[in-house]
This record gives C-alpha cells, structure tokens and sequence, in this order.
C-alpha cells in the first residue's frame, strides 16, 4: 500500500487551514410532510433531517408520563457511498443514534410534552466524513423548525488528527489514515457554548491533544452555530413575507 | 381526535369539489402538478435524480456492480430495483424492512423500466456466463404528498439517464454512459366513481387510495398496469383511464428529454 | 440459447385454442379446521385456500371500529416450484398477497362485523403459471363456503401475448418467454361480470390489444364462475344429504 | 367467552368418556383413526405425499440438490427436514418463522428417519468430500385435528419412498429412485393419568397437550422418542407405551408397505 | 475415518465404569441481580442459571389469570464449542429450551402466582455432552435458591449405548459415535424418584435396553439429587452464618 | 409501584450521600471496587477471562478462525468484538439480537483494544492478501451490578492475554502465544452534576446513566472515549475525567499485570 501524505506544504489535501471548515450550506423547513426539517451540506455530506411531534407514543407501551421520549434515527441511503451499503441500520448506525439522541435530549424540553414523542429521522444522502456531526446539525435545525422548545442550539464538529497535527472538520482521507477522530457537539446559549453534549474518540491522542481539540472544535463550532442561526432566520422571513 | 375530525372535514371538501367537477387546488382533473427535476446531486452514485412532483419529494441513486449473471439470460446485465419509504418522509411510514407498499412502489417502477427495454442489458455484458453489471436502483422517498409512485418512476428513469458506467473502477475498460433507449413514464390516477384524477395530491387521496397506475413507452405501448387499492373498477373508466395515461405520459416525456 | 415457439400450426404448445382455459378442477369444503376452504386446481397449480373469520383481531390495535379487516396471505410450499423456494414470503409474495386481498375486500361486506378479522391464507402446493390467478377463484369459493357476506363472487384469469397473438389462461411456457402477462380478476353477480377488482399487467401491449384481452379474459372468467357455482352447490348439496 | 365455555365443556365429556373407559369417537384406546396416503400428486417434487389421518391432512414434498457434505461425513447425503404449520391448518397457527412446535415436529421426524438409516445415504455420494445429494423434505400442515406429528411422520416416508433422485437434471447420470430401505413410524399417544390414548385428535388433546411420540424401525428398534408436554410420567405407564407404540406402528406399516 | 474404540478393557475412554457419573460441582446463589442462580460443572460441562420471577408478564397478552407462565431460554456462548457458534437460538436449542421448560413446568407450584411469569435462563459457557441435563440441573437449583415453591427436586442425566453396552452419563465421544443418546429427568420427592419428567431419545436401541437404561439413570439421578441437595444447604448455612 | 417507591428511595439516598461527598457503599469517589480476574476458564475456546468488578461479573471467550483479510489491509489479522447482554444477567435485559447497549458496549471495548494496538495484527497474516486469523472477542454479561463496560473492556484484553493461536488445529504451523503488545483499560465514570463517581455501581446509576468511559494505553495515550447517557458535560469536569482515568487505569494495568 503506498503511503498517503495528508499535509502538503501546511496544508491540507483540499487546500483548507488546519482550523478551517469545509463548505457548509443550511436549509430549514425544506420538507412540508414533517413538522420540521433541514436540508445540510458540509463538506461531501448531503443529509436531510426531519422532525415529528411532538405526537402520539406507538407502541404505547414506550410512553413516559413525567417527559416525551426522544427518537433519533440516522439513516444511510444505499447510494450513499462508494460501495452500495444494503438498506437498514447496522452496527455503526445504531450506535450514531444512539450518541445523536443522548446528544440532543437534555437540550429539548421534553418535560413539556408528556405523553409524547419526538422523533428525529436524518437520511445521509451522501456521506462524506463527519456525517455524523452534520446530521447533528441539521437535527437541531429541524427541531428549532418544528417548534420543539429548546434550550439552546447543539452544534457539532469534529477534530481529526493527522500527521500529528490537529484538524478541524476532517475531510474523507484525514478521516481513513488519520490517528485520530474526534467528534464532538455542543449546546450553545446566547451565543455561548456552555457545555458538552456529545463526545466521542476514536484513534490514539495525548491529554494535552485533546484539549487543544476541545479548543479547536469550539471555534468551529461557533461558526457553524452562526449558519444554522442564518438559516432558521430567513426561514422565518420568508414566512412572513409570505403572511403579508 | 381532532385529527380525525380534521381528516373527515378534508375529504367532505374534496368530494364536495369533485362533484362540482374540480379539484381542490384548481388544478384540471387531468393536470399534473409542477415537476422539477434535477440530476447527478450524488457524486458518490453512478447516477442519481432528485424529483419534486408538486410537493412530493424523491431522490434515485443508481449504484453498479459486477456480479453473475441469471442463468437464463448469461449475456444480459441485471437491474434490481429497491424503495424505501423511510419515517421522514411521512408520520404514516414506520422504520424497517420495506412493507407491501414500498414493494409495490419498487416493483411497478422496475417492470416499467425492464418491459419498456429502457435499458439495454446486452451491452452490460462484461463476459458472457460470468460476468455482469448489476444496476441497483434505490429509491428514497423525501415528503410524501401524495403520488410517490409516479415522482419514483420518474426519479428511477432520470437517475438512469445520468448513469456512467464505473468501468474504470472495476478495471473492465474505459467508463460509458448507461445505455438507455427508452423512456418509460408512469401516470397515476385516482378512481373515484366514474371520475379520474392524475397524479392525485395527498388530500385527494384521502377519498381512498384507489388508484391505477399505466406505464407506457415512447411509443404508446403499455409496459405495465397496476390497479392498487380496494375498489371496483368499470369498465368505461379503464378505457378512459388508458386514454389519459398515453396522453398525458407524453408530456412528462417531453419535459424529461430536456434534462 | 435456443428460440422456442410457441404457437404451432395455429395451435398452442399444449393444443389449446387461443381463447381456451386449461382443465380446472374445483371442491369446496376440503379443510375441517378452517371455517370455509377450497382445492383448486388449474393447468399444473394445485392451491389450498382456507378461511377463518369473522374472528377477533390480533394484534388488537388492528382492529376497525367500523368494519372487519380483511387479510390475505399467498404462500408457496417450498416443493411447489422446479427448485426449492426458501419458506416465508418473498417480495413477489407479498405483492400478490396485496393485490389480491384488494380485489376480494370490495365484495366482502366487512361493514357487517366491525371489529373483527376475516383472514384468508392460500398455500400454492403446485405452482403453475397463473398461480395468483387460481389463488383468487379458491379463495372467492373459501369465503362463500365459510358463510361470508359478498357482493358477488370474484373470478379470475390471466390473458397473455405471445408471438404477437393474445391467448387465455397462459401456461408457464408462456408465461416465461411470451410478451406480456395480463392477469384480471371480475366481480360477478347475477351471472354478469359487473366490474375489474384485479388488474395487473408485466410485458408490452398496445392500447387495442389490451382491450382485446380484457374481452377474452371475460369471456374465460364466466367458464371458471360456472365452475365455482358448481363446486359450491355440490358441497351444498353434500351436506343436505348428510342432513337428510 | 363462549369458545371458552365451549373448550371446557369439551374437555369434561372427553374425561368422562375416559373415565368410562371410552373415547369420544367411539374409537378403542389403542386405535389409530383412518388412514389415506396418496402419493406422487405434486410433480414439481422429486418426491411427494399427502397423508389423511382422521381429519388431519398433510402434504410432504422432497427436494434434491447437489451440496456439500458434512466434513465428518464425506461420503453421504444430507436431509435436511423442515415443517412449517401454516396458518391456513389451524385457527391457533400464526405466520411467521417455525415456532418452537413446528421446529419440535420437523426434528421429531427428521430423528426416525435418520436414527432408523431409512435412507442409504451412502448411495448419495455423488463425489467423495465435494458433491452429495442433499434431501429437503418440506412437512406442510393443511388442517390439524390432532396429532400432526405422526401423520407428518408417515407423510415424509410416504414422500420419500415416492422420490425419484433427479440425476439427469444435474447431468450426474441417470435418475434411479431414492434407496429407502426401512420403514420408520412415529406413533403419538396422549397420556392421561394412567391411560394412553394412541393418535389423539384435537378434541381429546383439549384434557391436555401432554403426548409421548414413539418412533420405531422395522425391527421394533425404537429409534426416537419426545415426551412433550409438561406433565409427569410414571414408570408403568411408560412401559405399556412402549408395548402399544411398537404393537401399532406395526399396523401402520403394513399399510405402508401396500403404498 | 478411522474407527474409534469407546470401551477399552471394560472401562469407558476416560476411565470411567459404565455406571459412573462425571465429577460434578454445583455452586448455588451465585449470581447478584437474580432472584435465585445456580452455576454448575459436569464433566466438561460450565453452565450458569438464573431464575427471575415471580415477575410481571411483558408482554402483557402472555399473561395467564390462573397461573404463573414459566419460561425457559437454553442459550449457549459462542467459545463454549469448538467452532464458534453464532449467537442466537438455533432449532436445537429452541427444542431443548421447550422439552426443559415442559420438564420443570409440572414441578412449579405455578397456580400459587396467577398473572406472573418465572423465567429460567440457562448460560453454557462451556459445552460438553449432555449439556441439557447440566443446565436443567442447575435450573432446578436455581428455582429453589429463588424460593419458588415446587413439587420437589428436577434431576437429568443421560444415558447412552456405546458399542453395545449401556452407559451412564456419557461423555462428547461416547455422545458422537454412540448409537444412542437418552437424557432422563425425574421428579424426585422426599427423596425417590416419583416420575419421568423428560424423556427424549436419539439413536436406536430395543426395548429391554430402554428399561435397563431408565434403571441406570435412575441411580445417576439419585446421586446428582444429593449434590443439588448439598449445594443448597452450603448456601442457606452460608447465609444464616452471615445473619448471625 | 413498590419498585418504584424502592427506586426513587435508593435514589434519594445515593443522592443525599454524594451531597455529603460520599458514596453509598463507602468508596472514595475515585475507587473502584475490588476485582478478580481468573483466565483460561473456558477449554473450549482459544482463550478466556472471568472478571468481577464488585458485584458485576463478565465472561469473555476468544475463537479464532482463518479468513479472508480486508482489502484495505490484506497483511492484517482482523478483530470483531460482539457483546451480549443476555437475559440472565439483569431484569431489564431481554432475549434478543444485540440491542444499542450492547452493541455500544461491544464497539467501546473494541476500539479500546484497536487503537491501543493491544494486539499486533500483522503477526496474524497467514499468507497475504488470501489467509489471516480472524479473532473473535465475545462478551458474555453474567451479573449487571453496574458498569459492564470496564468489567467486559477487562475480561477481553485479559482473554486476549491468555490466547493461544490455534495453527496446529488449522494446519498453518505451530500453536504460538497472540501477539499483545499493549494493554488498554477502559475506566467509567458516572457524572452527577460537578462530581465525578469512578466505576460506579447499579444502585449509584439510579440517579442517571450518565457516564463517560475513557480507555487508555499503557503509554496513557488516550485510545477511545465515549459519552454515554443524555447530559450536559461541563468542560472542567471532562479535565478532571481525563487526569483521573488516567490514573486509576494505571492501578487497574498494575493488577493485569500480574496474572
């Protein structure tokens, strides 16, 4: 196998900054069957997020009468990528819905909607590196589209490690042949991100690493927090343009 | 509760429009709302098309592969054609294997693809006996509003039509675009007593999922006919029904050479 | 591989005129378990049907208040083809179960038993081409031998092309290699086909020539009507004696 | 409510016939009810057989395909038998996978035929370590009064006595009929207190599901037993269950025999 | 393949008489979150039991108003057998779990717990012949260590015929080669043996062998039945010794 | 309803103790519970370890086989960890293929032992491209009293440790030691507001299942973290968490060490 050098010059493959984003696009509201929803690209990643509810509990039995339950479920399409992955969750899926949803659920105010649930479906058109953390930002998009109370915004980036050098937004290749990827998300507040609220490590790194990831992926994070800020808003214009 | 209440009052207003001969969105009984199509948004797949049909939303991916051919055909690529009504696309679609309705939908849309010849199996022959390109089409529902069928059909088609045949990356020769010779155009249409509208919306269909769907090819033959729902069909309304079909299929045909 | 005709001297390969039914063998009644059932055989299929209902639903949260639901469930024994069939249904199951529970639920007066279940299962034992088609006339006299409330009875047959000529109740050679398979089913009532409840087609036609086979399959379908009415009054018959 | 009223009553006029030494049906306590065997009725198999015992019918259907043998056994043909109680015999039968019943049943079968060697799986060697005849035999349910097990038992020997090895469709050689040489037969009894009643039907099966199955050879080997149930069996009851399975098995075979 | 010999000079391959059991250990309460648990050795054979209940029914519908459901799950670990086996239930263990749980059912004093279920886990961590006799053994323990009333003690063992000759216990090479295997299980009560409880058999072999085989088994149980019996008294000592 | 009353009681107190800077069994917050680890239980398998951490007892068994290498890297050996949570261990467990607990649990404890190259996978090429050994880790739940995850992270690198390579069974060779070259330990912490409660146990979990497991290598390299539960992690707190998994995975090598 011949070796891959991922920096050229101090510079990533793509050409991007070590704390650079890849190209993000936001769309709120694209769906009219859903209660809420977001189209998001970033990087490669195409995905599409819907939300639901809240609504009735089926099967029943999953009710809770104190808060709404929370569903979140990340789905890849066939075409997806390179070699066609057969439909249905896998391994991998399972466990992304997983951390999505403990992402999210301290940050929705289900203790409002008794009863109920909030379901949360993210479709990966096209995946990319990070699908996991740009479905997470369409999902809170979504869910702000629909309505459901929040407590803040969750914004999400990964840091990959290369070469010994941190990344922001790792593209596929960091991704493959880096020593470390990092995901994680945030719940923002008033412009302010107060807490962690996924975190994830996969790949080898010091302490002294990972904080400075810490660091880096807030900054990233803050910039992406700026786009769904943007993308909810002219929503919101447009409905009222549309009202008038 | 009030969600039923609300469904009943819909279907009163549309049968109530029916009546008065029109349709609830001012569209003709015969009119086919706005289509936008557009193709190649997934770099990842072979081919792919995204379809709006009025509100309704769906993407195709076309994948390809080499695999064994079918004994009886050993020189003929293979076409396998999947959908998934995945829970985003509406509160009434449940997460899991595909139910009878999503293969309905993968079906209908498959044998109009394969009796209309849309595709040219013969050339997908990389070595006769052993070795054929396998074209999966998958179909991924969006926003159903209705008429699922028809946008599929049609994301299905535009989605060949964009196809390159990955010949390189599976080292059998230089890349080629998907031979495809014919188009296959699926018009759905809700029977309601002797009246029938195309490509019903959503609130339409609440006056009962009986539909019918024809599919013809670009030279008004039939290559496929579903009658989908628990209704009785007259006679008269069948003849009318393939009338329209042809008719109207044309037009969509039309709109899809553009692209 | 080697062209294979169909139509010799005018005739088909099993000497059958064009609009001619293969032999079809109808007995009601067959089943002691089941509330009402029917052997059918046609051409080379051989078909159980069976019907248990008016009963009560499981799972519960099926149930309508208003009328019975009605379910159908095409199976083939894994012995009933050329090479064993995996047991348990397949796509291709699960379509003709669908479609041809929709062509008998219009004619059942299901508003009668609200909140209960009229299920119907018909395992194919030998299948020939038109299995769906045999599946349909067995069930239609199932239903009336347990007593059901219909409008009519529903019968069905296939018409297909082959080598450019349209020809009845197709046989699998057929089936396999002509140009279009039609199967309908009618409802019949007071002895007059009143309407289409079963419409399918797979291959190619012209517009005339489907209305051209729409002709022939009535004409085909009132030979099979007889035949069902037979096997009815016989068992009729059969169990006044008994009663006698 | 009334059906269970119904059960009940049904299942106190069986015990009092018992305890008066009698049977519902007028049957002896060691009688088996009538028996009907047709064989060859199902051309799509290699081999085939439906079986009439009382009001219980089945259908056993044999399929051949060339596989794999078992490493530990190079040299020999493989069964492989699977029963599926589709909902169409009973109102009790739910689709789906085999059921622990189904699976209980198709192993019970499967064990007299393999334990009694009624197959010469030495003669369907095709190539040593390579290519073995494999013996599907599918059991399949029509309508259950009781005691599907040895009617389902009959109905796969039945089948496989009618089996023609489809050697000429595999290109191996010529067809030769499948090399059964004995005659295993499963005889079932329900156990109540101290009585045996052999070949139950459904309504007697209403004290209790509680059955021993007994399968033996030609040479009144006993080749399978299954206790099935949740009931406790004494000792002396177990021994006459001995007697009266090998005493009737007998007569079944002879019946057999005449197929 | 070359022939092996199971009885050598009179004794069995591991030394064994005909009429001797494998060593047994039986360790009662063994495990903390069930009611009552048993972990039990027998010859090769390490297998754990659970028991959990009298507990709520899920789902609700299994539920029966006049007694306790029982269940029982045989399950085995993918390295408790040569080749990996894939987890899950195959057919066999889903017959055993059946003749187990139909063996253990008539002993439960289940009428005492109308509306409730007692479920039965069995874990075999390490596989051996005669693994079904170990685990219902276990089981047995493992009821009694949850105090759930019963008729008595449920004791299994099998019995084999290996080159002719009757064996009591029988190890994996006697089990494969033999020409029969018989596991037994009796009800014992006041310490005799009242009744057959499980019965299966696999191979072939006469009638009179049958009866020498039941009498055979008859003795292994009662020598088991005394360790099962020791098992639980080291426990309830053990615990009184801890209340003091 | 008594169960829930037990619930919100036990709760109550686990509360009331951390508020006074205690834990309910008397622990200091950064002390895990006594553990045992016993290897080479299970003969069946190439290798195995029984670990007891507490009350919470895990059984993890190694088999191996030869297989096809992934083409990506075709001199590798390849590791495929399964867990299950299987019935027996806990009331809230249910049959059932893997549900996301436990395939969580399975994925944690395999990334531990595949970043911290714990295993030298290159050692296990049979012959490239076409044969390496495949190792399966699988994690057999016992008792559930609390944090599974570090007890089963354990059972599988001492499994691991105890492994022979089966290559006399397989015909490749000599049976030799698995190559393990590093040793990860997985260290879980439950985070209730600004505390940190390390290994915590089932009563402790009752006021949520808020945990965050940190795996580490013998260099302290960090190979794996996972946020486990719906909660906001405050940024000082996650400091504290990686300097105090550091520490107390160093105790935990210190003990697997010696056996």
């Amino acid at each position: 196998m011949e070796e891959i050098k991922l920096i050229v010059d101090g510079k990533r493959l793509d050409g991007r900054a070590f704390d650079e984003l890849r190209p993000i696009k936001i769309e709120a509201g694209v769906l009219n069957r859903a209660d809420g929803s977001c189209y998001l690209e970033m990087g490669g990643n195409k995905v599409v997020a819907a939300v639901y509810g809240p609504r009735e509990v089926h099967p029943k039995h999953l009710e809770d009468p104190s808060k709404a339950i929370i569903r979140y479920r990340y789905s890849m399409a066939p075409f997806s990528v390179e070699e066609r992955k057969r439909p249905g969750p896998d391994r991998r899926s399972i466990e992304i819905s997983k951390v999505s949803r403990e992402a999210l659920e301290p940050v929705i105010m289900k203790e409002l909607f008794p009863r109920s649930a909030i379901d949360i479906f993210v479709e990966v058109l096209q995946a990319d590196a990070g699908s996991r953390t740009a479905c997470l930002n369409a999902a809170s998009v979504a869910l702000i589209d629909a309505g459901i109370p929040m407590r803040g915004m969750v914004t999400s980036v990964a840091v990959a490690k290369v070469e010994g050098i941190l990344v922001l937004d790792p593209m596929k290749e960091e991704d493959n042949y880096g020593e470390a990827d990092i995901p994680f998300a945030f719940l923002i507040r008033n412009g302010k991100i107060e807490s962690i609220t996924l975190l994830q490590m996969d790949g080898r790194v010091t302490k002294e690493e990972l904080k400075t990831a810490l660091e880096m992926a807030k900054r990233g994070a803050m910039q992406i927090y700026q786009l769904q800020r943007e993308a909810i808003l002219k929503k919101y214009i447009k409905e009222e343009e549309v009202m008038e | 509760m009030s969600d039923e209440i609300l469904m009943e009052v819909r279907r009163d207003y549309v049968l109530a429009k029916i009546r008065e001969g029109e349709r609830i969105d001012g569209r003709r009984f015969d009119e086919i709302r706005p289509i936008e199509i557009k193709t190649g948004l997934i770099k990842k797949a072979e081919g792919s098309a995204y379809v709006k049909l009025g509100n309704t939303q769906v993407v195709a991916g076309v994948k390809m592969q080499i695999g064994e051919p079918f004994p009886d055909t050993p020189d003929q690529g293979i076409i396998i054609t999947n959908a998934e009504l995945v829970p985003l696309a509406s509160p009434t679609f449940e997460p899991g294997p595909p139910d009878e309705n999503a293969i309905e939908l993968a079906r209908v849309v498959d044998r109009g693809i394969r009796h209309s010849e849309a595709v040219d199996l013969k050339k997908l022959c990389v070595e006769e006996g052993s070795k054929v390109w396998m074209i999966f089409i998958d179909i991924w529902a969006l926003d159903d509003d209705g008429n699922l069928m028809d946008a599929s059909a049609l994301a299905a088609i535009s989605a060949l039509l964009n196809t390159t045949v990955p010949a390189e990356r599976f080292e059998v020769g230089d890349d080629f675009p998907l031979p495809v010779r014919n188009l296959p155009i699926a018009i759905t249409s809700l029977v309601y007593e002797d009246k029938i509208l195309v490509d019903p919306c959503r609130d339409e269909l609440s006056v009962g999922k009986n539909t019918i769907t024809i599919t013809t090819d670009q030279d008004d033959n039939i290559v496929s006919i579903q009658k989908s729902g628990p209704f009785l069909l007259r006679e008269d309304v069948f003849d009318e029904l393939l009338d329209v079909s042809i008719k109207k299929a044309k037009e969509v045909r039309r709109l899809l050479a553009e692209i």
